[in-house]
């Protein structure tokens, strides 16, 4: 019998941190259906002053729960160390890549919060906030594409027998920095499919991290109880 | 055996020190009842007299004296490229002021 | 006596060429001096644009402390120069007493140079006052940053003179190389900063 | 502690005949893969950089910090549409660093230095791509996103975007700091010393900036002769210096073929 590492405890984690994160994102006011960008500066501020509550208990929780994903990257990098690599590169690369889009969301989540600090601030003002949560939120995207890319290059480089990912998890992470790739433009348009409101940017955007959060779930959950059941043997 | 080569460097010291007790002197000499006033003159001999004195810390403290001939061509460009965009800067500035 | 066999060949290179301690160092050395030629240049272009301001600026000066100042860098240079020279020979102790020197005249050094900010910023005379005091303040804080870092490489020569396991020669002059250039870049920063006009 | 430790699967010669082929080849069998991947990486991100902050954004060498608030506002104007698409695209390679970092780290590991070195050095330098770059892509692209916002508010977040990408000064000071003693200590020649000293002056344009939040014209300020343009000298060598000593780093390293090293895992 292996002895508690605490591994398994950070795994499931991740349904917990997902329900939160589904939770917050139903209760912030302004994601279903998400504020578009054309908005007036007096439509912003009288949204920051109708739905004061639900934008900062929502964004409370966003801001408790935000990193929950780090263990489960983390998580993914000590995978890699067991594929058959020379060298600890992408392990490393990954763990780069952990602490950036937490990070870029949790300035989102403060510039929200500030919004809706002083809902009587100048209309000017808060649109500006209300500027700066969006697109922050909208392009923290660059390490989730890097992150989803060097995972899959890491399976394709596992050569051996029986690799630690099936071929299809790396293919299904390309798909997925392809569909988080459009959301880096949101600023040239503000209106259609890449406004920050519009399908590509928020809609593909972010049903591709839920579908990540998910996929991957299972799928390092499989892994790890492979690994334990082949190192119980071994040992 | 060492008293040879501490004798030296107390000479090297003895001048770099004199050099820059020189400038109190050329100071004296431009400054009319405390107001400093513009000379090309103090400029230049203050950068060269100073250059001078990093020659010497090359030459003695540094030891370059005993250095491959690499070295001390080197360190005696660097003090001429030194002396070119020190006096280039002050001319080149005056010129376009003017 | 293995101390003595081990100088003996040192003895004998004496007449033979031989760069400095690393040159790596040599390499820093000259490119640290380019950068500072490129703060010098620029500063003496920036003067020529606005004489009269730096020349009223200059007079709240003293010249006799920056003449301290210069006179007491030497010292130290001198001291780390002997020093070198000492622990070539073997004579450990009188080297450990030389680095040790240096360091204190580097303390003077800095202390003289504290007092005088102090005293400039009691004249009113700040970073932001005018352009020639953001210079000079800029100037002497820099070369202030490198007397520091001096410290931690003097005190990487001491450790290395104190134990008769390590005394590297070559990490000596290393040390003492960059300690001379500290001591040259002061002499041309007290040159362009208190004398020209 | 794993399973296989060996390659098991058959690696085919490389073909002969054609440069795609060789290169599908390496990409997938070379025993550098990983290395030459994240040196190649870096070459292009900086290659970007250049491109995107010099060309298409516009935002290098610096506009003035003193200029009013109308010429600002039509500083936006001018560049509204390069400073939306170029930071678009630095927004979808910002993650290039991470390989990037994850080489220089793995320049320590080899390095007779604690493992300490290379972990820190990684988590600081991933750090620092947010406030030193992301967050002036972030101000640039919100400042022009609405023209027709209050112009003070423009200015506000030109002078955001600028001072921050400018104004971060730690991380990569200290990260430098962290390379120069690992390089210093190391007795595996993995760099030489002279790198080590490079690194000083790279840690020291660091201190050199900072006049940069106080002065808004002259030689300090942040398109100055100093802060600006004499760092820059400095940053392109250094960055120049260690792209090569990677490269000369991977060439010498010599895995061979065989089993692979138990360390790496």
């Amino acid at each position: 019998m292996k002895r508690t590492d605490g591994e398994l405890i950070l795994f499931w984690t991740l349904p917990v941190v997902a329900i939160i994160w589904v939770s917050a994102f139903l209760l912030f006011p302004g994601f279903l259906h998400p504020m578009s960008p054309t908005m007036s500066a007096e439509e912003v501020a009288a949204f920051y002053r109708d739905d004061t509550a639900r934008i900062r208990y929502s964004m409370i929780l966003f801001n408790w729960f935000g990193v929950g994903l780090i263990p489960v990257v983390i998580l993914l990098a000590m995978q890699i160390r067991r594929m058959a690599h020379r060298t600890p590169i992408l392990s490393y690369s990954l763990i780069a890549c952990a602490a950036g889009p937490p990070t870029l969301f949790l300035i989102a989540n403060m510039f929200w919060l500030l919004g809706s600090f002083r809902p009587d601030r100048a209309p000017e003002l808060t649109q500006l906030l209300n500027d700066l949560a969006w697109l922050t939120f909208t392009v923290l995207v660059p390490y989730l594409i890097a992150q989803c890319l060097l995972f899959a290059l890491a399976i394709y480089w596992d050569r051996q027998e029986k690799p630690v990912f099936k071929p299809w998890v790396a293919h299904f992470n390309v798909l997925i920095a392809v569909a988080l790739a459009p959301a880096a433009f949101t600023a040239l348009a503000s209106t259609g499919p890449l406004a920050w409101d519009g399908l590509l940017s928020f809609w593909v955007k972010n049903i591709a991290i839920f579908v990540w959060i998910i996929v991957m779930g299972i799928v390092l959950g499989q892994t790890i109880r492979q690994q334990r059941a082949l190192e119980t043997v071994a040992a | 055996m060492s008293t040879t080569f501490n004798k030296r460097l107390l000479i090297v010291w003895l001048i770099l020190t004199s050099m820059t007790l020189a400038y109190v002197w050329i100071d004296h000499t431009v400054d009319q009842n405390g107001t400093l006033r513009a000379s090309t003159v103090v400029t230049v001999s203050a950068i060269v007299i100073a250059l001078i004195k990093v020659r010497i810390i090359f030459r003695e403290f540094m030891e370059v004296r005993h250095a491959p001939a690499l070295l001390c061509r080197l360190t005696d460009a660097w003090v001429v490229l030194i002396a070119v965009c020190l006096l280039g800067s002050y001319f080149v500035g005056t010129a376009i002021s003017s | 006596m293995t101390n003595l066999a081990d100088s003996q060949p040192r003895l004998e290179e004496k007449s033979a060429k031989f760069v400095p301690g690393q040159p790596d160092m040599w390499m820093f050395v000259l490119f640290e001096t380019l950068l500072f030629t490129g703060y010098f240049s620029v500063y003496l272009v920036s003067r020529t644009q606005n004489e009269q301001l730096y020349l009223q600026s200059q007079a709240d000066l003293d010249l006799r402390i920056g003449v301290f100042n210069t006179i007491a860098l030497l010292l130290s240079s001198w001291a780390i120069a002997r020093c070198v020279k000492a622990s070539r020979e073997g004579a450990y102790r009188s080297a450990l007493i030389n680095a040790l020197l240096t360091v204190s005249f580097g303390l003077v050094f800095l202390t003289s140079k504290v007092l005088e900010w102090v005293k400039e910023i009691h004249m009113g005379n700040t970073f932001t006052s005018n352009e020639f005091f953001q210079h000079y303040y800029f100037l002497t804080s820099i070369h202030c940053i490198h007397v520091l870092i001096g410290f931690i490489v003097l005190g990487v020569a001491v450790y290395q003179l104190w134990s008769p396991a390590r005394r590297s020669q070559q990490l000596v002059e290393t040390c003492a190389t960059y300690w001379h250039t500290v001591d040259f870049l002061w002499v041309l920063i007290f040159a362009l900063l208190y004398v020209v006009r | 502690m794993s399973t296989s430790t060996t390659e098991s699967v058959t690696v085919p010669d490389p073909p002969a005949d054609s440069r795609v082929g060789r290169f599908v080849w390496n990409l997938r069998y070379h025993p550098k893969r990983e290395l030459w991947f994240a040196w190649w990486v870096m070459v292009i991100f900086y290659q970007l950089y250049g491109v995107l902050f010099f060309f298409v954004t516009r935002v290098q060498p610096p506009p003035s910090p003193a200029w009013d608030t109308p010429t600002v506002v039509g500083w936006f104007d001018d560049h509204s549409l390069g400073v939306r698409a170029g930071f678009g695209v630095v927004f979808l390679v910002a993650g290039m660093c991470a390989p990037m970092n994850a080489l220089l780290a793995y320049s320590m590991r080899r390095m007779s230095v604690s493992r300490l070195f290379a972990y820190s050095y990684l988590i600081i330098y991933s750090l620092a791509a947010v406030p030193g770059m992301l967050v002036m892509a972030i101000a640039m692209t919100v400042g022009a996103l609405r023209p027709d916002r209050d112009p003070e508010m423009i200015h506000w977040l030109y002078d955001f975007a600028f001072l921050s990408f400018s104004g971060t000064m730690g991380v990569f000071m200290i990260g430098s700091l962290v390379y120069l003693v690992a390089v210093l200590l190391d007795k595996n020649r993995v760099f030489p010393k002279w790198y080590g000293y490079l690194s000083l002056c790279n840690a020291l344009t660091e201190v050199v900036v900072a006049p940069a939040w106080i002065f808004h014209r002259g030689a300090f300020a942040w398109n100055g002769a100093i802060a600006w343009w004499i760092n820059m000298v400095v940053f392109v060598l250094y960055t120049g210096v260690f792209i090569v000593l990677l490269r000369k780093l991977i060439q010498r390293e010599d895995f061979g073929t065989g089993p692979l090293p138990e360390a790496v895992r």
